[in-house]
């Protein structure tokens, strides 16, 4: 058990509470630095679609972890900003102007999807959002031109001026940075007063009027800065995969992406990294088990999606907290070693009330 | 006050929590047939949770409850609801979408003789008639005190055996207040209804009821007849605010620094 | 406009369908008092309430603030006007801890804009300490060291008033509505609550708007009283006066008989 | 060392769609690839070395698809990707296998794009949605007098491959296309497509659908009393055309390369190998099993001409120099170079008749 | 002429859509919850009748009957097996689950062999009929389809209006401690809810399934159908219907006069535009948490 003395506010402020943080974000940190070495290559292939969806999972859990807005069409800002790299990227223009580009772009894209969240709350927020994933993607597919249509469209690698990061390892690096200067940024915002007006937002929009909060401006300002970081996983994800199609930014993807944040723990930053790694991680895992199925199932069409299906119903029945609740449940248990009671996250019966008065 | 009348409500030992956080300890505490028993206690001493055990809304981890005779320990809230044992919750929680005769039609859900229930509705818009003008407004639209007078008509429509009743004077005009608690005293009379009322205007709880308990820190500390509780100098300090000028005065510095 | 009026409500009323919730109501509330307003349930005292937060917008009438037409102002602007609320039914931030609802609180007073924090600049950092060294302030005056870290969902009702009170202190406001501060709160936290108003009042010169039932309160700590009923203003003056009122006495008060007269026969 | 290739064996990958909207033919490529494997491996495999197959589901995304390459390209480290299915998919995993030296052999779709930006790695074997509809639309267009020709195409690649293929071919021939309407993958109800080729009065209809969509829209067209000619391409050539849609489907005409195998079949040896097929997985083939055969046993030709040294490029010189001949199914003869990596590009025409896909011309030519 | 022929399509492929936004609206209304598994339900559905017509070869009615009664014990026992414990939690806990019910259902039928991935007709007694009147032409499986839409939307709407459950159902959405404190039995309540949306799905898979054919992804043609819903108000089931209707109406529109490719995004622009102008949908009624 971990008493911390308190003895400056200064202490609340940092990042880091106490030793055993600084401890084991420096070992992560090192462990991730030296990855490119200690990873086979197909593993570090998967870390690094890891901290690509991390990083829009970042966006995602500010949207609707900490500002209580759900987006059912996030796909479309992954694909503005995925398009917008690669049309930048293949035109020559340097990979962080084209990176700036496409975050920007993705916010802006964010603001005209918020005007509508301004005025709609819950269910119908998500069918706006919904149906501006529909729109988009058919732009990507309309917009021949420039999108390449439904015929797709080659991403080189990321270069600026003549250096080019076409290695895997050169590749993961730069995901590596920008996923932790994301997740610092994320941070940030969490602990001064824009972060905290979105969880005022979410948690009751009337006291937070009341209590001085534009709420249109910080309702715009959520979609913006989660449609950039979405943006910025897009351009990183339209490297990563190469070729772009308008069907890869489809109500398939923006849910995966929804799934990601809720089974990595709704409103926790470790939740949008846990949630990444799951999604990356979970088919590699299905197609590694079906080898010890018998074959009359383990080679059956539609086993993917069933035990798809029957992890994610698992895991809010069972963790309705996430993977991240998983954590702290292990954590504890480590930490109060050995008076770990059982009943000590015991649910308590809880009573759903209406969300159409908020 | 009939001394030998049979027990309807019998808790013994019940212990409830939130989590890990203990809010009752060990509760024992008797409801005799017909009485309206109250219990006073300070902010956050428990009562609210005492109520709650009883209608199933939230667990004990120990002890048990019994009504008429029956363990409903842990049952279901509606099971316990369909025995006759009506609770009327802290904070109103009305039906905010539902008409106000919407909202007493769900009160009066366990009962299946229609006439009856219509009957019921009328009397209870007869106590308040402001419901009854506003029979077919949307119930989250009232104003707080009209929800609350809502809330405890919708417990009276369920013709219960037994009531809870949590702060019914909450946010009620001082007119109000003493109506509620004359139609409760009238309820209790005229039908028999068992009480059991929490209640911070002590006052006024420990005039209507007769047998009272007194909670501190999720324990109960002391218990007698209400008659004898009123006199007693603990209670008049602290529940019925008759304390002399001297200790006013001093409660008004008691606050320093606690760092942390 | 008068200078000594902070707040001045002229002939105001609002429609709801058919209730004529506020019907031209007019009052002053002067810089530095205690000014309360009582009434039957349903006499729409929290509704001028919510006209002045702007959470409704009267269908006449207008209401000055300190000198400027407050009708005219978006809701979210007011409360940087230094016009803080608590509300009736409580409206906390339920999954958030009391500290940080009262740094919400201090939202009219951020310095930061986005950048800073974003990047949480020195700038950024220092306001977060000042912040935090305000709401402490707050903190030790209503004596809520101890639920510092809890979580609002597992608060007494007693204490969430309270808290509530708190965030709108740590917001500096100028002007402090509290609809019903001491519903909830048994005898002896009325009193503390009694003390408080008072403090604010003297101490941090903030004036006090204030619905309220408990008579006992009303008396002890307010200047003014305005007492309404079904949306009209059925009489002004002082505590005294208000609770002598044959009206105020027949709609609101109840004639004084004693409470013991519900007293059963033992 | 070659990569999946050992002193015993040789690892070859493919990805299907196992659990996505055309799981039934993933499913029954692999079946059809399966059948092949193990008739080569008991015949003793490719010059000593067994083949050994893994199969990924893409659900038919193409993200998955590429994770899925990266699985088998990197984990598994096959030799060669073999009949992964739909062009997106295909489009995605390329460069993932590229990179590694991977073949992306005989991809179960018909867009140029399988062979198109020439790459050393690529190999095509059907004639594509474009060269089918170039040659088949003038030609029935005027064999039955057409002077209108429309087209109904599904709004994505391979629906505007149908479209050019034919306004292109249409345009050699000195016609224009005169209406064309789309819809969206998925959709249901055709009816205002078919209205408005109706008022345009249209008297031959491309068809750029695939099943469900091919059957919906004649349907729709029967019951507004629209009868033109239908022509579809080798994507509406299928069993279930006839199966789901019964005899209103009667007349329409698909382009194709290999034979449906019916199980009844008048050539005994589809049919043998048809119940072979059945006695296997007990379940009829359909073309898309021929498919999948057919590319494992065109690789098996390859390797064992390449020789015990199997490299990637003394495969590719086998492959450059060899013909892979007619095959039961009535597929032509298929040659690639160094330059040529579609095997063959032409197409013929079958008729439903009686509920039953009727080969009705030769290969054609332009 | 034509213009009537095509609102006659658009009103009937609008009341395929107002049907499955039903099935949306009904869950909503009594649980607030949104089922994104309601598109998959139908598919089982429409599986269950074909299996008892074709598979087993039950009569017409008997079949028809049937399924839809399996399907609602089967949504009854879904709801017992995993929504019931998680009851309570936020709603949109229980979003996921129907996500993840529906890849459940999408990956058992497609697992069965021989079966799941192909593509099925139900044969219905009326399949492939049509009525002609002048010079329009009248499908009678779409006339089915309307018929049976009124009937259902209007017996829905006398439950959640006229009956001591219909208001129950709301109640218990609305507040649900407080519906424990009035004794009403949330728990069967919600079994009930499930399972009769369940049937609804059932009722719209086997209606549909003539249209559309029986297959593992029928359900997608959910995603149309909730652009139905919020144009009507999500929550009001005549809104449901009349949404349905607009966008059937304007799709059908859409695809004859206007370019190539606004037919697809239509119902999407249309719930974007009236997300614009009136954001609770036609019949949605405007709530503001008083205060
Ligand atoms: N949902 C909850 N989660 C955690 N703790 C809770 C919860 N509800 C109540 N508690 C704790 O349980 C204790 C008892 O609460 P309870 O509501 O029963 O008090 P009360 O006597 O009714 O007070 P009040 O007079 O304010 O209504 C309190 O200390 C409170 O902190
Ligand atoms: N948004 C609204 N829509 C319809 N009616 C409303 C609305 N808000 C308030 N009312 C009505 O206006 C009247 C005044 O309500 P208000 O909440 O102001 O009362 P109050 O004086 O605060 O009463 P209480 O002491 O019970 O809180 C009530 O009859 C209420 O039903
Ligand atoms: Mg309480
Ligand atoms: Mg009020």
């Amino acid at each position: 058990m971990r008493f911390i003395f308190k003895t400056s506010y200064e202490q609340d402020v940092r990042l880091a509470k106490h030793g055993g943080h600084v401890f084991w974000y420096s070992a992560l940190g090192v462990f991730l630095a030296l990855s490119p070495w200690l990873l086979p290559e197909y593993w570090l292939a998967q870390l690094t679609f890891v901290l690509i969806y991390a990083v829009v999972g970042l966006g995602l859990m500010l949207l609707a972890g900490f500002t209580g807005l759900f987006s059912i069409g996030h796909a479309a800002f992954l694909g503005v900003g995925a398009y917008t790299q690669a049309v930048l990227n293949n035109m020559g223009v340097p990979f962080p102007i084209a990176l700036a580009a496409a975050g920007l772009l993705s916010a802006l894209v964010g603001v005209v999807v918020g005007m509508p969240a301004l005025r709609v709350k819950g269910i119908y927020l998500g069918i706006a959002t919904l149906a501006f994933g529909f729109v988009v993607e058919e732009v990507f597919a309309r917009w021949e031109h420039v999108t390449g249509g439904n015929a797709g469209l080659f991403v080189n690698p990321p270069a600026i001026g003549s250096w080019q990061i076409d290695s895997g390892t050169g590749f993961y690096f730069l995901c590596l940075v920008i996923a932790v200067l994301s997740t610092l940024a994320i941070l940030n915002l969490l602990r001064s007063p824009t972060g905290r007006a979105f969880v005022a937002i979410r948690d009751s929009e009337i006291s937070a009027q009341s209590m001085g909060i534009h709420l249109a401006r910080y309702k715009t300002l959520s979609f913006a800065l989660s449609a950039a970081l979405a943006g910025l996983g897009g351009a990183l994800y339209a490297h990563k995969i190469q070729f772009l199609s308008p069907e890869q930014f489809s109500i398939i993807q923006s849910i995966d992406l929804l799934l990601m944040v809720v089974i990595g723990g709704l409103g926790s930053v470790h939740g949008a990294f846990l949630g990444a790694i799951f999604l990356i991680t979970m088919p590699q895992l299905i197609a590694l088990g079906k080898d010890w199925l018998p074959p009359a199932i383990g080679e059956a069409p539609g086993l993917q999606s069933t035990v798809y299906g029957i992890v994610l119903v698992a895991f809010v029945l069972f963790e309705p907290m996430g993977l991240y609740g998983r954590w702290l449940k292990v954590r504890t248990f480590f930490q109060v070693f050995p008076f770990y009671r059982k009943g000590m996250f015991k649910r308590q019966k809880s009573f759903q009330k209406s969300d159409r008065l908020k | 006050m009939s001394q030998g009348a049979e027990e309807i409500l019998v808790l013994s030992n019940v212990e409830s929590a939130y989590g890990p956080i203990k809010a009752i300890r060990g509760v024992s505490l008797k409801v005799r047939q017909g009485e309206i028993a109250t219990v006073l206690g300070s902010n956050g001493a428990g009562k609210s949770t005492i109520l709650k055990t009883i209608s199933g809304i939230i667990d004990p981890n120990r002890g048990s409850i019994h009504f008429r005779g029956e363990n409903i320990t842990a049952k279901d809230p509606a099971d316990v609801v369909r025995r006759g044992l009506s609770h009327v919750p802290e904070g109103r929680e009305v039906f905010p979408l539902l008409s106000v005769h919407d909202n007493l039609l769900m009160g009066a859900y366990t009962r299946s003789d229609r006439d009856a229930v219509a009957r019921d509705i009328e009397a209870a818009m007869t106590y308040f008639p402001i419901l009854r003008e506003r029979e077919r407004q949307d119930a989250g639209l009232l104003s707080g005190g009209q929800q609350q007078m809502l809330a405890i008509a919708r417990a009276l429509v369920a013709s219960p055996q037994m009531i809870l009743l949590d702060e019914p004077s909450l946010g009620l005009s001082p007119k109000l207040t003493k109506e509620i608690f004359e139609i409760v005293v009238r309820i209790n009379r005229e039908r028999g209804t068992t009480i059991l009322l929490v209640e911070q205007n002590a006052n006024m709880a420990l005039n209507v009821a007769d047998y009272g308990y007194v909670l501190e820190n999720g324990r109960i500390v002391m218990e007698d007849r209400c008659a004898v509780l009123r006199e007693k100098e603990d209670v008049k300090e602290f529940y019925l605010g008759m304390k002399e000028e001297g200790v006013r005065g001093e409660r008004r510095w008691k606050k320093k620094k606690t760092w942390r | 406009m008068s200078g000594d009026f902070l707040l001045s409500a002229q002939d105001i009323s609002v429609r709801f369908g058919g209730v004529l919730a506020v019907d031209r109501v007019s009052f002053d509330v002067k810089r530095g008092e205690v000014f309360t307003l009582i009434g039957p349930n349903g006499a729409g005292k929290t509704t001028v309430f919510n006209l002045i937060s702007r959470i409704y917008t009267p269908t006449s009438g207008r209401i000055q603030y300190d000198g400027m037409d407050l009708t005219a102002q978006p809701p979210h602007a007011v409360a940087s006007l230094g016009i803080a609320r608590t509300f009736q039914n409580i409206e906390l931030f339920e999954h958030a801890s009391v500290l940080q609802n009262l740094l919400i609180g201090r939202h009219t007073h951020r310095r930061t804009n986005l950048l800073d924090d974003l990047l949480f600049t020195p700038k950024a950092r220092r306001a977060a300490l000042d912040d935090r060294e305000k709401v402490e302030r707050v903190i030790d005056f209503l004596d809520l060291q101890h639920h510092r870290e809890s979580l609002i969902a597992g608060l007494p009702y007693g204490v969430r008033k309270v808290v509530e009170l708190a965030r709108a202190l740590c917001a500096e406001p100028k002007l402090l509505l509290l609809d019903e501060p001491s519903s909830g709160l048994n005898v002896e936290e009325t009193q503390d609550m009694a003390f408080w108003i008072d403090d604010i009042r003297r101490e941090f010169g903030i004036t006090v708007l204030m619905v309220e039932h408990d008579m006992s309160l009303v008396s002890s700590v307010s200047d003014r009283v305005l007492a309404m009923n079904q949306g009209q203003v059925l009489a002004m003056g002082t505590p005294a006066e208000v609770q002598a009122h044959p009206g105020v006495i027949e709609a609101y008060l109840g004639t004084a008989e004693d409470v013991a007269s519900l007293r059963r026969p033992a | 060392q070659t990569q999946g290739v050992s002193k015993n064996e040789i690892m070859l990958g493919s990805i299907q769609d196992l659990s996505g909207p055309i799981a039934g033919f993933g499913k029954q490529v692999r079946l059809g690839m399966l059948l092949a494997v193990d008739e080569i491996n008991e015949l003793g495999g490719v010059n000593g070395r067994q083949l050994k197959l893994q199969v990924e589901d893409s659900a038919y995304d193409p993200k998955k698809a590429v994770l899925a390459a990266q699985k088998l390209v990197n984990s598994d480290k096959i030799f060669a990707m073999i009949g992964h299915i739909g062009t997106a998919q295909n489009m995605a995993a390329m460069p993932v296998q590229f990179q590694k030296n991977v073949f992306n052999f005989f991809p179960v779709t018909a867009a140029r794009q399988m062979y198109d930006p020439f790459h050393k790695l690529k190999y095509a074997f059907a004639a594509t949605y474009y060269d089918q509809m170039r040659i088949a639309a003038p030609k029935l267009a005027k064999e039955k007098g057409a002077k209108k020709v429309c087209s109904m195409y599904q709004d994505d690649e391979f629906g505007l491959e149908v479209l050019r293929g034919a306004e292109d071919g249409l345009k050699a021939a000195g016609m224009e296309m005169t209406e064309k309407t789309s819809y969206k993958r998925g959709a249901t109800d055709f009816s205002s497509q078919m209205a408005k080729l109706q008022s345009a009065g249209c008297d031959m209809v491309v068809m750029g659908t695939i099943i469900r969509e091919t059957i919906g829209g004649i349907a729709t067209a029967r019951k507004l009393g629209f009868s033109p000619t239908f022509l579809g391409s080798s994507a509406s050539y299928t069993d279930l055309i006839h199966k789901l849609g019964g005899a209103a489907m009667d007349g329409l005409y698909a382009t194709h390369t290999s034979q449906h195998p019916y199980l009844d079949d008048a050539s005994p040896a589809i049919s043998f190998w048809a119940k072979k097929y059945k006695t296997k997985f007990n379940e009829d083939p359909t073309v898309f099993s021929v498919y999948g055969y057919n590319a494992i046993d065109a690789f098996a030709k390859a390797a064992q001409k390449a020789g015990p040294n199997l490299t990637v490029d003394s495969f590719i010189k086998a492959m450059d120099s060899m013909t892979i001949p007619a095959d039961i199914f009535g597929s032509p003869p298929a040659t690639f170079t160094a330059t040529k990596r579609l095997g063959n590009d032409t197409s013929r025409l079958s008729q439903l008749q009686g509920q039953r896909w009727k080969v009705v011309s030769d290969y054609m030519k332009p | 002429m034509q213009l009537v022929q095509l609102i006659i399509s658009g009103i009937a492929q609008g009341c395929i859509y107002g049907l499955i936004a039903l099935g949306f609206v009904l869950i909503y209304k009594a649980t607030e919850t949104v089922s994104f598994a309601q598109g998959d339900l139908m598919m089982l559905g429409a599986f269950c009748g074909l299996a008892l017509m074709t598979f087993l070869g039950w009569p017409f009615w008997l079949a028809v009957l049937s399924a839809i009664a399996a399907m609602a014990a089967f949504g009854m026992l879904a709801e017992r097996a995993v929504i019931r414990p998680i009851l309570g939690q936020p709603a949109f806990s229980i979003v996921m689950l129907t996500i993840g019910i529906g890849y459940i259902a999408r990956g058992l039928i497609t697992m069965i062999p021989g079966i799941g991935t192909e593509t099925h007709v139900l044969p219905v007694p009326y399949k492939d009929q049509i009525w002609r009147l002048g010079g329009l032409v009248f499908n009678v499986e779409q006339v089915v389809v309307i018929v049976v839409t009124a009937i259902l939307c209007g017996a829905l709407f006398a439950l959640f209006r006229y009956s001591r459950i219909g208001i129950a159902m709301q109640a218990a959405s609305q507040n649900q401690l407080a519906a424990y404190y009035m004794g009403i039995p949330v728990k069967r309540l919600n079994g009930m809810v499930w399972g009769l949306a369940a049937a609804v799905a059932a009722i719209a898979g086997l209606l549909l399934a003539p249209i559309t054919f029986v297959h593992a992804n029928m359900g997608f043609i959910g995603l149309k159908a909730f652009p139905a819903a919020v144009v009507g108000g999500f929550g009001s089931l005549p809104g449901a219907i009349v949404g349905g209707l607009i966008i059937g109406i304007v799709e059908s529109l859409a695809g004859f006069y206007l370019p190539e490719g606004v037919k697809d995004i239509a119902a999407y622009v249309v719930v974007l535009v009236m997300l614009m102008v009136r954001p609770n949908g036609l019949f949605g009624e405007s709530l503001r948490k008083k205060v």
